[in-house]
């Protein structure tokens, strides 16, 4: 019954070679620890389904996990291009993948209906653009009341999501504040969930909030704590987006060889998160920390 | 004053905000002409970022639309889903920004690949939230260098609709109409003209040639009845501009 | 461009004879001071819209105000009948009125499908019920990816929302915690929004939780600024149901003079919700009062 | 110990819930079922409200289930939507309390109308969420009076579904195996049963007759094989009862 672990228990036992993988976030909470785990657990033919690959997969993809990926904007934000998502793409290497493509509302569309086990969602898009003719997933309909033709999109429903949260209880009820992206719909959507926070907290401080708690622990299979799981992403008023890295990923990303040495040092010859925070060291740490800047609480009332 | 072309486009993009619209910001320039419009003729200026903040008013310059700064004092925080589903899809947003690797005559942007889709020459980023943009704001603005190698005659992917050709009588649309497209570059600004049907060359910045443009273009441009030069930068645009990327990121 | 305005004033400019109008809350936050003015304002040929028409519709009906209900239960919670709405019904007293009935997941995917101007849901329901039999809105399409058969209905876009909020600035960023119900799709879905608060804060309060904030002022046309709005529902943290009002109303609702007594005495013989509420008396209001019991601030950093 | 009808009632549906399980409550006599559940043998149960609260600890009796009391130290709030589309919808709601005006030997029920639909004798209060639930939930609790006028041949009209009788191939349900119904009435305890497909006499209540279950029922009664008498409360049980309901609103 008790579903706190660590990373590395999670990862063996809820990702299974071939598995569809939905690593949630956007550009915020995205779960770097998991995706490092999953790479030193050689982790083979996944299906990794995200709006934005982000440098994870990019990460992961080199490291030759990936068999497929489905997404909606593959690029480094702000920064240019997935250069190992593109060497995959154009040359094969290390390994061809396959794609599947939406656009970003397609993307949460179907994760969105995955959630709502729903079959199928309606969205307006899609109609005058090429993606319907090089994705058979994208088809179109008529509304059955006012006949007009709308596109729709297939649900999506992972083996396995993994969600970064701020903070949950120890059976997973997560709050998240900041932008929330699609971590709700991901984990809901998802067969088996893995869950990290920066806190595992008392229930009474997620009892406390109600209303925050996007998360509820029904959907969440192993609770994780890991502090600084999504770097070099960031968690909003934990820790600042490493910038930094994004613009150096560029470099690193150029050459396979410099990738291969990335992966050696930072993933394969690194235990668990907790050395790579240490590897990261004071100075980096010290740099991405925020100032306080608090909410307001708000008042429930107690009703006897 | 001194300015420089990326000064010059962000500007003239800033001007065409007006006060109380909304608008989709995308990183870059698009972010800095945002900014710029809000701080000095567009303060009701409404920035919603496809991460699902509404009402931003970000302490620095975010590098990445999902920045931590733009959360922080932002008017309200939703899900992605919601972005697209509360704002976007019922008409909500009236003017998104969008870039490409390709343009075409009628506004129609290629971001997903050079070459063909099954053996990519250049595999690019992707659609992202660009072809939902494309169909269903009511203006579109596009910042981009003016190259040949992007002002195409023939896109090799059609990502972003824009003056949504292949306009089927029962489509579902928001945005039936005609509706704006204005092409920002370093050179000139073009728009969607009706009586053209395609974009018009309808601005010229200033020191620029007509033959410079078309020379830079992969098809015979039409210009405008009316072609005018671009208005300079005021001071006042500058300085503020410069304000907002004080470490010179972008400009 | 200022939004915010006096309830008199409100319903005046935005609430039209023959309107369909949907006043959110699901036993929470239930406009009961809107839909008092809109009795005093002798609103006709009204088409009502909630999932509970509770006590709010049942008053506005007995007064005339309904053309037509769609809902989706219509009872006292907790208590029984709906007289009013049954007289209505049964007897067409004080006219005759039409409904339109759905399952509870029917009424709010409409709604929502409104919000989000899709054209259509699907939901898995109502296919081996009656329900469909007796309203033609209740369609039944193909999945055009799994071929399974799903239920769909249209989207609701009503002309006017009313909902009440905790608290909002003045320009109508609206935040609410507690059961949210309907609240923030009935605003996304509606052509004009009056959002009535308990209180006006400043916009500060509310730039320092946006995640807390359910309706962007983008969507709200009226702010008005009334107290108490919610009585005999309630307002979490603010003051308690008024449940002793629902059980006294099932007899008031039994006779016609009752309740004419009861709208002469409470509507049409009071000027305002001020008014209103002092009327209530001290005693009410205490004894409605709940215990403080506020959340913990959470920290959302900042980054400069 | 001396009980009276309610609490034998409120007792028995309450032993029907299992530890782990997710039930969505109703209000009045299933409330109580699952607070004495979750006080007893399944502190585990996870208490869902139609109103959008999960993992409810209500300080005090709510009259309806919206009442601020199940809010306040919940585990979790969402929109009424997002309850039945992110738990009901996927299946991940095991047991649902139903009641109804009329039954009938498959476990469907009507809380729509007595009398024809466009011209009612009685107009009932609808389906609420018990249509969805009836389609969507592993198992039905339904406790009620045994009255003949509630245990009829025929529904006026079927609001939510007990056994799907109506099956098409192609439909969409979740739960397409035959699931459970039990209906714990002041009399016995109806069970729908695989070998005989409609409800059978399970339990008979400490001194009730069969005879006397079928005067109060509308259609010839089957009886299971393996016939039981309804255990009585325990004096715990009762104890805790009476806790949660100490000005007797519901017993």
């Amino acid at each position: 019954m008790d579903k706190v672990m660590d990373m590395k228990e999670a990862i063996k036992k809820f990702v299974k070679d071939g598995d569809v993988v939905y690593i949630a976030g956007f550009t915020h909470l995205i779960n770097f620890s998991a995706g490092h785990e999953i790479i030193r657990q050689k982790k083979k033919r996944l299906t990794l389904c995200r709006p934005t690959p982000d440098l994870i997969l990019d990460q992961m993809i080199a490291a030759g996990c990936a068999q497929k990926v489905v997404f909606s904007w593959a690029g480094n934000p702000g920064v240019g291009s997935l250069r190992c998502f593109r060497r995959a793409v154009e040359q094969g290497v290390p390994n061809k993948i396959e794609i599947e493509e939406y656009t970003h509302f397609g993307m949460v569309a179907r994760i969105h209906a995955g959630a709502l086990n729903l079959p199928f969602i309606p969205l307006r898009s899609n109609i005058y653009s090429d993606l319907p003719k090089v994705n058979p997933n994208i088809k179109f309909i008529k509304c059955p009341f006012t006949h007009e033709k709308v596109s729709v999109v297939p649900a999506l429903k992972p083996d396995v999501a993994i969600v970064h949260a701020q903070r949950s209880d120890k059976e997973g009820n997560a709050q998240i504040w900041g932008i929330i992206g699609d971590q709700k719909e991901a984990a809901y959507a998802a067969k088996k969930v893995i869950l990290s926070v920066e806190e595992i907290v008392d229930e009474a401080v997620i009892r406390r909030d109600p209303n925050r708690t996007l998360i509820h622990n029904l959907v969440v299979d192993a609770v994780v704590e890991e502090p600084w799981a999504a770097h070099p992403s960031y968690v909003q008023g934990y820790y600042d987006r490493d910038n930094d890295f994004y613009l150096e990923w560029d470099k690193i990303s150029r050459e396979p060889e410099l990738v291969e040495k990335y992966l050696e040092e930072w993933v394969y010859s690194v235990n668990d998160r907790r050395e790579y925070v240490k590897k990261l060291g004071v100075e980096k740490i010290m740099k991405l920390q925020p100032k306080r800047f608090y909410s307001l609480p708000v008042d429930y009332g107690l009703y006897l | 004053m001194d300015y420089g072309r990326n000064e010059l486009m962000v500007v003239t993009a800033a001007r065409e905000l007006r006060n109380g619209e909304t608008v989709l910001v995308g990183v870059g320039l698009p972010n800095l002409a945002c900014n710029l419009a809000k701080r000095l003729h567009a303060p009701k200026l409404v920035m919603i970022y496809e991460s699902g903040v509404v009402g931003a008013k970000p302490s620095r310059l975010p590098l990445s639309i999902g920045d931590p700064c733009i959360v922080t004092n932002s008017e309200s925080v939703c899900s992605m889903f919601e972005v697209f589903g509360y704002y976007l899809q019922p008409g909500r947003v009236d003017v998104g920004f969008l870039g490409g690797a390709q343009i075409d005559k009628f506004g129609n942007i290629n971001t997903t690949v050079i070459g063909d889709y099954r053996k990519p020459k250049v595999r690019l980023p992707g659609s992202g939230g660009a072809c939902d943009i494309a169909h269903l704001v009511k203006k579109i603005l596009i910042i981009t260098p003016h190259q040949k190698r992007r002002f195409v005659n023939k896109l090799d992917f059609l990502t972003s609709p824009g003056k949504q050709l292949k306009k089927e009588e029962e489509s579902l649309e928001t945005n039936k109409e005609v509706r704006e497209i204005k092409v920002i570059t370093d050179l000139c600004v073009l728009s969607l003209h009706n009586r053209y049907g395609e974009l018009v060359v309808e601005k010229l910045h200033p020191k620029v040639t007509l033959e410079e443009v078309q020379e830079n273009t992969g098809w015979k441009l039409k210009v405008s009845e009316e072609l005018k030069t671009t208005p300079e930068p005021k001071k006042a645009e500058i300085r503020v501009l410069r304000e907002l990327d004080p470490t010179r990121i972008y400009l």
